[in-house]
């Protein structure tokens, strides 16, 4: 028998089952929500989750940050639904440490203060969230010119201070945003300045001035936020492409800004210089620093920023480079809570469909190696734009050999293309070799 | 030990030491040698012979210090471990001892890609420090390197250099320390700008005890221009030029820049003279010997006394 | 349309030989272009562009998808760098670097996709004589 | 691993010169997986030069032998050999004058420069790391080698072109081997190795003693 056929064989078995367990990362909203839905369908869940408890997840979602409506009381009751259910297992203070594998039979390594347990999985869901990074202009005085949410602990300490009756700090006398567009995360500056400004202006009646270039997307709690701030006396500067330019003196900063909203004879643009003592900026969202970790044991892809994901119409939204690995919320750009319900709808869906049956058939004409012509260059491993490709003990000769996984194959070709030792062929399928076809040239 | 080295006896005798470099002509032509001599007669107390800098091919050093003694300049052989296996080494500082030259600056030598010879193929059999502990062996135990007794040890007055603005800068002083445990009897420094970051690195070595035993030399380079400012800054690795400085040669203006230039390296030489443990500068005017005089009269180097040979 | 040497395109499936279907049904495909469909434009082997040159193409062309639209995500990044990689063979051998050649192309484009291989016809006649026998 | 490349195609064509017929071999072990010398390889320098030499009507075969630097390995291509006029090594240097050993008979020429030994940093690069001296001292530098690191081969410490953790001969491209080390070091908490004055190396073990051999005395039959 043709050794090839039998390795096609040996190495993609025609019935191949797939857990129904699923690991899903990150105790933020995401991962809660995914995992209440994949438990509603009927998959058992482990959500692994290592900070202390989900409390610190959720900080960033009780911020203005995220749009208009409060979550403070929607998230616990999800937490609790969480706990309540008996086909999710949470596993706090605990990191991933390996990831062996492929869809269905994902062989994951945890590590919980030390001990480390092994569990199989069909399917992963990253739902690890993003990151505020507060990192601010150079500034010679930094408590000057400070970020939303230093400016919301700000107030939160100063109300405090009111209820238990201790002074506070000084209050600033004028106070100004500026909220520059910067892509997708604008509308949750703009909705996160705009609940800053009123409340600056209800807690510590400041003047306060929005130097904005657009007031955020058009959304129904964004218009009303915007109509509540013109209302209650906020001031507004719309620029262009010139960013306002900040100057600090000895004792007050001054912010420059060309205005270019119409004036009443609709031609003035003017200079604008706005004297102020607090400056507030948002911040950067940026992925995880462990991101960058996660995505090396999960082999998966992300965008230039570093969010996971990379940009590619074939992929669902969700979806990553590797079948049955997904990704919800924070840690692929995510930043609005209403958007991250819905897709931890649907990411749930779409692993719901993939490990619901028992067995599932295998792609057709996917690639398999030669492993007697193997030279373990490891160039298919790493090529493999799916990662579908193993180093492993191959059930043919006994040795080491690249293997391709047959469930996690998608029958690019790609591998094919790169082996510099001819050691891979497409399997028997609809596809041909190109080499083939050119026969038929001559 | 008898003293044969002026520059050693300066030195040792608490004087404040005045270097300048010299480099060879890219040719046989003892006149250009001799041209560069006449500039620096007298005003200073030893000249370093450069050893085909950045590699690029000049007339030998060990033949131009033999020169620069008949017009009466103490030559300071510059030695690279960059062209020459440690037989090459040893036999050129026994001819140079032979000849009369009596300090030796000990380097690793510019890497030959940045010459004019990029095809050529290195040796660097030795490092700078093993050739400091070669020379002092030599000198010291009259042994080279093989153990083989030396016939006529050569008295050489050992010098390395630092590089005090290269990374990592924490290594430094432990690198220094090395040097001077190897026998490195004076240290000449790379040119210094930035004087602040050069303070901390001589209480570095003031902390390591390291000041009490070598000599160090400062180094000191005029700039010509902006031109030249910027393109050290960038492109030259182990020089810091703080942006003020640059600053100040634009704000000289066209023309003017060159004096700007001399000025800073004054005002240098000046606060290197106050800094404790600093025992002389080492003045590398590149192309521009013919200012050494006019910058040590201005630092109040001069006259010197002079080398009584 | 008669012609004097023939073409190879290596077409991914998923954009070029949808495209070459829209070429085809709209203004048809001239003869001497052969089509070549791959399952991702990433599995056109170098030794597949010269071998369709030593076939006795005059020159061949691999249509992948836009950045962003690859189903195999690098695919198309992998195909454009072997094609520079084979353009640089054949600029060794003095040989013409524009007989080779990669276009990204939706499967919509039809009209792209006839008019790259004009393009492409145009240009290789104007070459002479290597790839120009043996058909 | 060895890391080769082939050579530019013009120098392999001038090789090829007058002959008709020649044979390319490729070899499946260290340039397999560096892209230089495989299967692969073999198979597009041959398929190149028949294009090149298309007018002139030469033939260009090509095999692939699991390691092109043993006897054994190498003995099967000889009905291939005899019957081409020369032969093209895909090989290292090794391989290449393995081939001409066996076959001192038939002309070999080597299509590949043979740079140093290495490793793959990423898919598509590889850097030297051992120069093979003859004389391991990594357990005194932190497991980084500077004879083959440090473009000068500096055996005690960084010399004054070691900027920002970057070597002054190609700042882009290489780092400085004593930075590495120093940093080792510094995490191992054993920065004293690098005050110790490291002694003159003795080169005989290295590329400088005159041509090396290894002989084990026990495995000889």
């Amino acid at each position: 028998m043709d050794v090839r056929k039998t390795v096609a064989l040996l190495s993609n078995p025609e019935h191949v089952s797939l857990s129904k367990r699923v690991l899903v990362l990150g105790g933020g909203i995401g991962g809660i929500e995914t995992a209440l839905n994949l438990a509603s369908l009927g998959c058992a869940c482990t959500l692994v989750e290592p900070g202390e408890s989900l409390e610190a997840r959720a900080e960033a979602m009780f911020s203005s940050h995220n749009a208009a409506k409060d979550y403070a009381g929607f998230f616990s009751t999800r937490k609790a639904a969480l706990f309540r259910d008996f086909r999710i297992n949470v596993l706090l203070k605990t990191r991933v440490v390996s990831v062996a594998g492929h869809i269905g039979d994902f062989r994951v390594r945890t590590d919980c203060a030390g001990k480390t347990s092994a569990q199989g999985f069909g399917a992963i869901v990253v739902a690890t969230g993003f990151e505020l990074d507060a990192a601010l202009p150079d500034t010679e005085m930094p408590h000057r010119v400070i970020s939303h949410l230093e400016l919301e602990k700000r107030i939160r300490n100063f109300r405090q201070g009111m209820r238990s009756g201790r002074a506070g700090s000084v209050i600033p006398k004028d106070v100004c945003f500026i909220v520059a567009d910067s892509g997708d995360d604008s509308a949750i500056r703009s909705a996160s300045a705009l609940k800053g400004a009123l409340a600056v202006q209800k807690f510590w009646q400041s003047n306060v001035f929005v130097c904005c270039q657009n007031v955020g997307a058009p959304r129904e709690e964004m218009e009303k936020l915007y109509g509540e701030a013109r209302s209650s006396g906020v001031v507004f500067f719309k620029f262009d492409e010139e960013r306002p330019a900040i100057s600090i003196g000895d004792t007050v900063l001054e912010v420059t800004v060309r205005d270019s909203s119409a004036g009443p004879d609709g031609e003035w643009k003017g200079l604008i210089k706005i004297a102020c003592d607090l400056l507030v900026v948002p911040e950067r969202f940026v992925p995880r620093p462990d991101t960058a970790c996660l995505r090396r044991l999960l082999r998966v892809n992300a965008d230039a920023s570093g969010f996971l994901q990379e940009n590619n119409v074939w992929l669902k939204p969700g979806a990553s480079n590797r079948k049955g690995i997904f990704f919800v919320g924070g840690c692929r750009g995510s930043l609005d809570v209403d958007d991250i319900l819905v897709e931890a709808r649907a990411v749930a869906l779409e692993v719901y469909n993939l490990v619901r049956s028992d067995e599932v058939p295998l792609p057709i004409g996917i690639a398999t190696v030669d492993a007697a012509k193997c030279a373990l260059c490891l160039t298919c491993l790493r090529s493999c734009p799916h990662a579908a490709v193993e180093v492993d003990h191959n059930p043919e000769t006994g040795g080491k050999a690249a293997l391709v996984v047959g469930i996690a194959c998608e029958a690019c070709g790609i591998c094919v293309a790169e082996c510099p030792a001819n050691a891979i062929q497409m399997g028997e399928g609809e596809h041909q070799q190109a080499a083939t076809e050119l026969v038929r040239l001559r | 030990m008898k003293t044969v080295s002026g520059l050693q006896a300066l030195l040792d005798g608490g004087g404040f030491a005045v270097t300048a470099e010299l480099g060879p002509p890219k040719g046989g032509a003892l006149e250009v040698v001799e041209r560069k001599a006449k500039h620096l007669v007298g005003v200073v107390d030893g000249v370093n012979v450069t050893d085909n800098q950045t590699a690029v091919v000049r007339m030998s050093s060990i033949a131009a210090c033999a020169m620069l003694r008949r017009f009466d300049i103490e030559p300071v052989m510059q030695m690279v471990c960059r062209d020459r296996n440690r037989i090459a080494l040893q036999s050129d500082v026994l001819g140079a001892y032979a000849l009369g030259i009596r300090n030796i600056l000990c380097l690793s030598g510019d890497h030959q890609c940045f010459g004019n010879h990029a095809g050529a193929k290195n040796v660097f059999d030795l490092d700078s420090i093993q050739l400091v502990r070669m020379v002092k062996c030599m000198r010291d135990e009259g042994r080279f390197l093989s153990g083989d007794e030396v016939e006529g040890a050569p008295e050489m007055f050992i010098g390395a250099a630092a590089s005090p603005f290269s990374d990592p800068f924490a290594y430094r002083i432990r690198r220094l320390a090395k040097k001077v445990a190897a026998g490195a009897q004076f240290i000449q420094t790379q040119c210094i700008y930035d004087v602040a970051k050069f303070r901390k690195w001589m209480g570095m070595a003031e902390d390591a005890g390291l000041v009490r035993k070598t000599h160090i030399l400062a180094g000191i380079t005029p700039l010509k221009s902006v031109g030249m400012a910027t393109y050290m800054k960038n492109s030259v690795a182990g020089i810091d030029i703080p942006d003020e400085i640059i600053k100040r040669l634009r704000a000289a203006g066209k023309g003017k820049a060159a004096e700007e230039g001399i000025a800073i390296a004054v005002e240098t030489i000046q606060e290197m003279r106050a800094l404790e443990g600093v025992h002389g500068v080492h003045l590398m005017a590149i192309e521009w010997e013919e200012k050494v005089p006019e910058i040590l009269e201005r630092a109040g180097l001069l006259p010197r006394k002079g080398w009584s040979g | 349309m008669a012609s004097e040497f023939s073409i190879v395109a290596f077409c991914c499936e998923h954009s070029g030989a949808l495209a070459a279907g829209t070429a085809f049904a709209d203004a048809g495909i001239p003869d001497n272009v052969k089509i070549v469909s791959v399952p991702c434009s990433g599995s056109v082997q170098t030794i597949d562009i010269l071998k369709a040159l030593h076939s006795g193409a005059a020159g061949v062309v691999i249509f992948g998808c836009h950045d962003g639209a690859c189903k195999h995500l690098s695919g198309n990044q992998r195909a454009k760098k072997r094609v520079a990689y084979a353009a640089g063979i054949l600029e060794e051998i003095g040989w013409e670097r524009e007989r080779v050649g990669f276009s990204t192309i939706a499967s919509v484009e039809g009209k792209v996709f006839s008019d790259l291989l004009a393009q492409m016809t145009h240009g290789l006649r104007s070459l002479a004589p290597e790839g120009s026998e043996g058909v | 691993m060895i890391v080769a490349e082939r050579k530019p195609i013009a120098e392999i064509m001038e090789m090829v010169g007058p002959r008709k017929k020649m044979l390319v071999v490729g070899c499946g072990a260290c340039v397999t997986v560096c892209m230089a010398g495989g299967e692969r390889e073999a198979e597009i320098l041959a398929t190149t030069l028949e294009l090149a030499f298309r007018n002139e009507g030469k033939q260009f075969l090509w095999d692939c032998v699991e390691r092109q630097c043993e006897t054994e390995f190498v003995e099967p291509l000889r009905d291939k050999v005899r019957a081409s006029a020369g032969v093209l090594s895909m090989g290292c240097g090794v391989g290449v004058q393995t081939l001409a050993a066996v076959f001192p008979e038939s002309a070999v020429f080597p299509a590949l420069n043979t740079h140093f030994m290495g490793r793959p940093v990423e898919q598509g690069l590889w850097a030297e790391t051992c120069a093979g001296c003859g004389t391991c001292i990594l357990s005194k530098t932190g497991g980084i080698c500077p004879i083959a690191r440090c473009s000068k081969s500096l055996l005690n410490g960084p010399c004054g072109g070691s900027v920002n953790g970057r070597c002054e001969v190609d700042p882009e491209h290489i780092e400085c081997a004593w930075q590495l080390i120093y940093d080792r070091l510094e995490a191992w908490d054993a920065l004293d190795l690098m005050d110790e004055i490291m002694p003159p190396k003795d080169w005989s073990t290295s590329a400088h003693g005159g041509v090396r051999r290894v002989f084990r005395e026990d495995v000889v039959l």
